[in-house]
């Protein structure tokens, strides 16, 4: 069995990711999140795989990853928690972030967690020029930031690796591919990861669905970038598509467009089983627990409270405590001059 | 592969039913295309999928793959080569999957569409299209309005339909104008029931340029636009009732090229002008049309000049945050009281 | 590779010399650079060319590769990158060669470094500089003032100054300060022999956010910003010499955010305002100061609030074009005569 | 001797693109055109020899060309005269956009000409726009646009590319490249050509100072659209690299630095005398030829009057004739509103 990591370790992170997103579908189901919602079924080994070949630290000392919204299993890998994830889903008052965005992952450099992303590409460019930063003090960091496949045709992907590539930042980014077939008429690519030759930097091509080959892939980019050698660009093909999908349909991939990827989860357990390195009765266990934390924290969070409205306002700037518009105060100052926008003397 | 027939979907005008804005968006665009060969759509998923919010839908059965192309995430490369297409003669009409996602076109349609005329290059007749708005949870990248980032550029147009008749006519009167527009559809009045609107069956245009009035009133007026004019018209109705106070309200329709005539007419009429607007204050529109009520009727302004509008900050997720951040019928109201008391 | 004493040419004010706005500009990145190592440069051949402006030029020599970095033509790449480094604790300064440029960038700063903060994601203390405005025959792309492109962005701050004094004191802030700050510098002002001034030999800085009165007067005031400035003081000194009329003109300095306070101290004395900016005017500041004032200072007013601006085009190429596409100190000079006499 | 065209024809376009140049650089050394203004010199081979690949037409009916300001030889192929080119640059009323925009080219699009360019990367765009319309129309037509090496950097070279990729434009990009040497830091790329897989578009690399390669690149890249076959990138490598030579020399190829390529029409004078192909004594009277036509025309446009400074108004929008603000008025209309913009009611 390849790979230097733990593989019931790594079978830990896969279920946990397995089971949030199980419940996220769910939430999204009974419309408590919106319908637009990505919980990242279908993820889970190149998540986990990808996240776990970093070296994690929680002082601001470790690898930096750029988890999407499809990765709950690197968010977790570097120490975000389910708590947090539904907390931030469900926009409670106690989630990183306040409630002010959607989304699973909060920015929290100690844990070398980057994010949430802007736009498609956005992250690639933070990546660049975090990495950057890692090069120019000499830390022995690297970063990691996931792509979506169409993510590539973006003016920031593109600006951001060849930035990366330019600079040899210590970073890697992880094309999250669909199958042949189900990568739609929008682009002429088939393989994403003949971009890498296009600025200079290495490349891998791996099965997105197969957590050991995506954990080697970043391991051996990981130490690439460590050692100097800059940026790698890793495809993971075989993820789920899924808009997307309809594209290939309407161009005569007709027959492939409802192709689902294999259950990445099922084949890793099965293949641990069959090699002999766990029992299905311990990975029913590791299951379990997986789910017994995942539920607990989302009681947990739907029991919490939305923030209060005016915590809309605030934290602009900085020093900025928000200044409520003239009209909403009680009673409305009559006579006095409707403030504008107001900034605070230390933001000044 | 194309089908002849209209789907029946597009028919409702046609069949005499009421339509929504989207609905009526979607008969525009389908009746242009019809009309004109030259017309023809680009954007993310219209496809097969027929749009994020499916105003494409069924087209691309209906006029194929040539006039329904599905883009990569490129929004400035298909806007940019809309400008190519346009050169060409052809008209096209690109959709912004959320309106938000326009930032990446910033610069081609600043430093290249809207400059290519007075360049020499040629005319660019090409509409840039989707949705804005907030109230619907969609966060700091699903919710903005666009209209400030572009209103400064000289040689682009903008429109902000309130109404389903005007949705239609004004994007019918955008595909055929020769300039560059921005076309702003509102999220939360897509779908709106009371927008429901039986529709004239035969072909019409509302011109650009030109506003409405929305409701007529002696004793202030309300400037505003798209999903505002609802909240206007519901605090006017309210200050009629409690106040028995007038206000009149006008609905610019189109922001860029702006109906200054209109505007100074109603505030030579009642002497006393609230701007609201849904996007965010600093720099908003507002500021433009009390420069301009400045220059051309301050002598009969016998108030200052004020503006309801959504607070300074990125577009808050959780749904308390965003109501607080959103400008409400009870602000309209709140000012209102102290301009007809100023 | 690095060398230790400063530059020849970057050791004027420690001389006692007199330097331009664009020498006093050097010296505040010089300085910071200096004084704090988190501080790094980026942009298109700000290296061994020294920048095209040669804003930078011996900078490579003195700190390195790694603390002056050229990148490819990528606007976004590079700002996007900035953010990510200011993340971990640096604070990078890009250029935009000329500001022009910065549109391509316009999705990341208005998208991620301005609502960074606001999100959750962590300060974002990048400095975004470069050469703006018109005069030098660079035609529409080479012109081009930015600042409404950014005005209505909340979490964005803008300078844009005047004299060399306040252009060294506001890089320093700029950069000290702990949001993004876009720091607009006018071409024309760069070496312009009269902003030849002897600077403080100490570190100083111009705190963001204050506006200078640059000349006192009774009788109307002129809020502008950059090269208007000295167009305005020209225009005031002539009608105080042939029409014994008093302006008032206030230095703006800092756009974003703006001083309230002092437009409207200087209102309430005079009770008369235009606004002057080189920006083209539908849409540029002019409406947000009007409103402001409005807001703030209405009953003052004695007379409407004007403008004199660019004329609403982009910046036409040919010389004679350009000079009539500009504001005029006779532009300045009729309109303070139509307002005193109003 | 290979290609298609005419040598002696393409030495003529070549002739006349040197001599455009070189007027055009003493102006610029007198300061009558500014500092900053790109001429071409150098540029000739690619120019007039991708150009020469194109099919021609001034109705309307042929191919389309966005010439960079290095590509007067290219200008010139497809009907513009240097009389124009002179006009442009001096910005003279007479200029086609009549003084209004800096640059060589104006579009005309019955000539096929596209431009002039906006920022880089933007005619990539562009032109996939225009050439997509070609196929949209089923047209026999193709397009080309020429970019620096830098400019692939952009994000609107790679949206441009990409969009043309996806749909199969009949689109040849043309990648003016430096040497191995000579392309300094801010890339870690060295093969241009290497981009096109990238995309899933065919490509070519050749010798930019090599007239008949380049043209041979351009035929065949030409076909190929033709046939419905899509985009093709064509890298012409050892093209003069101007300011950006600095940054080699920051980095280590500080050897190479100011290595000149060979001047392509000198290589090409001497192949055409070497292979008998025409006579020196020819050639000098080509030569002669575009001199004096260059001369001429550059004396014309000197002699011709500036645009008036009100024709700064009107044509920002369809059938807008241009206000002037009020205070610009002989006498000021005093008492009357101040005229913001207006717009024409046609315009409306
Ligand atoms: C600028 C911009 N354009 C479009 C979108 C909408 N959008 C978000 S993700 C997405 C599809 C992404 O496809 P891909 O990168 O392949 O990721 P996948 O969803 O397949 O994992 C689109 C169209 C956006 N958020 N921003
Ligand atoms: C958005 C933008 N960034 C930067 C520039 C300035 N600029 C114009 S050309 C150029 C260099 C282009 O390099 P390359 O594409 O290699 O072409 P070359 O000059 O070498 O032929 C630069 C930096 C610009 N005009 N627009
Ligand atoms: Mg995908
Ligand atoms: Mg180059």
């Amino acid at each position: 069995m390849a790979g230097r990591d733990d593989p019931v370790d790594l079978y830990r992170a896969v279920a946990l990711h397995r089971a949030a997103a199980t419940r996220l579908k769910s939430l999204r189901d009974q419309g408590r999140v919106p319908a637009a919602t990505r919980c990242g079924l279908g993820y889970e080994a190149v998540s986990a795989g990808a996240a776990r070949a970093l070296r994690i630290a929680e002082d601001g000392t470790g690898d930096a990853v750029a988890p999407t919204p499809d990765n709950p299993g690197a968010f977790f890998v570097f120490g975000g928690t389910p708590l947090e994830l539904f907390r931030r889903h469900l926009a409670r008052d106690s989630a990183p972030g306040r409630g002010r965005e959607p989304g699973m992952c909060a920015a929290d450099f100690e844990r070398g967690l980057v994010g949430p992303a802007a736009l498609p590409g956005t992250m690639v460019e933070v990546m660049a020029g975090i990495t950057l930063a890692f090069r120019l003090r000499a830390q022995d960091r690297v970063g990691l930031v996931f792509s979506g496949e169409d993510e590539t045709s973006t003016s920031a992907w593109h600006e951001g690796i060849n930035f990366a590539a330019a600079q040899r930042c210590p970073l890697i980014v992880v094309v999250q591919a669909g199958t042949e077939a189900s990568i739609g008429a929008h682009t002429r690519v088939r393989d994403f990861g003949q971009k890498a030759a296009g600025y200079g930097v290495a490349s891998a091509s791996v099965d997105g669905g197969d957590v050991l080959a995506v954990h080697q892939a970043v391991l051996t980019a990981a130490e690439r970038a460590r050692s100097g050698k800059g940026t790698t660009l890793v495809e993971a093909r075989g993820c789920p598509v899924l808009r997307r999908v309809h594209r290939a349909a309407g161009t005569g991939g007709g027959g492939h467009a409802d192709e689902e990827p294999p259950d990445p989860v099922a084949r890793f357990r099965a293949r641990l089983v069959a090699e002999r390195i766990a029992r299905a009765s311990d990975i029913d266990e590791v299951e379990r627990g997986a789910r017994a934390e995942v539920r607990a924290a989302c009681e947990k969070a739907l029991g919490e409270p939305s923030p209060a409205e005016e915590r809309a306002l605030g934290g602009v700037y900085d020093g900025d405590p928000g200044v409520p518009p003239w009209y909403r105060l009680e009673p409305p100052e009559r006579g006095l001059a409707p403030a504008s926008t107001t900034l605070p003397e230390a933001g000044l | 592969m194309t089908s002849n027939s209209r789907p029946e979907h597009l028919g409702k005008t046609l069949r005499g039913e009421p339509v929504t804005l989207l609905e009526a968006i979607s008969e525009a665009l389908f009746e242009e295309m019809e009309r004109d060969s030259s017309v023809f759509l680009m954007g993310e998923d219209i496809g097969v999928y027929g749009g994020a919010f499916k105003v494409t839908r069924g087209f691309l059965d209906h006029f194929g793959a040539e006039r329904v192309i599905d883009t990569p995430i490129s929004e400035a490369g298909f806007t940019g080569a809309a400008a190519g297409a346009a050169h060409m003669g052809l008209r096209p009409v690109v959709e912004m999957q959320f309106m938000d996602f326009i930032s990446p076109a910033y610069d081609v349609i600043t430093n290249y569409l809207a400059t290519s005329r007075y360049r020499g290059s040629g005319s660019v007749p090409v509409v840039v299209r989707g949705p804005v708005g907030g109230g619907n949870r969609g966060g700091p990248f699903h919710s903005q309005n666009v209209e400030m980032a572009f209103f400064h550029t000289p040689g682009l147009k903008i429109v902000y339909p309130s109404t389903s008749y005007d949705a239609k006519g004004l994007m019918k009167a955008a595909i055929r104008d020769d300039d560059p527009v921005i076309f702003e559809e509102h999220k939360s009045l897509y779908r709106a029931p009371h927008l429901r609107e039986v529709l004239p069956s035969e072909d019409y245009v509302v011109p650009l340029g030109k506003a409405r009035r929305a409701r007529a009133g002696a004793d202030a007026t309300i400037v505003t636009y798209g999903a505002m004019v609802h909240a206007s018209l519901q605090a006017a109705a309210a200050l009629e009732k409690d106040d028995g106070v007038g206000i009149e309200v006008l609905d610019l329709r189109t922001l860029l090229p702006m109906d200054d005539a209109a505007i100074a007419e109603s505030v030579k009429k009642t002497g006393r002008l609230l701007i609201v607007h849904e996007d965010t204050r600093t720099g908003g529109i507002a500021g433009e049309i009390a420069m301009r009520v400045n220059e051309q009727a301050f002598e009969w302004l016998d108030a200052p000049i004020l503006r309801v509008t959504a607070i300074d900050s990125p577009v808050p997720y959780a749904g308390g945050l965003e109501d607080y951040f959103l400008p409400r019928v009870s602000d309209i109201i709140t000012t209102c009281r102290y301009l007809v008391e100023y």
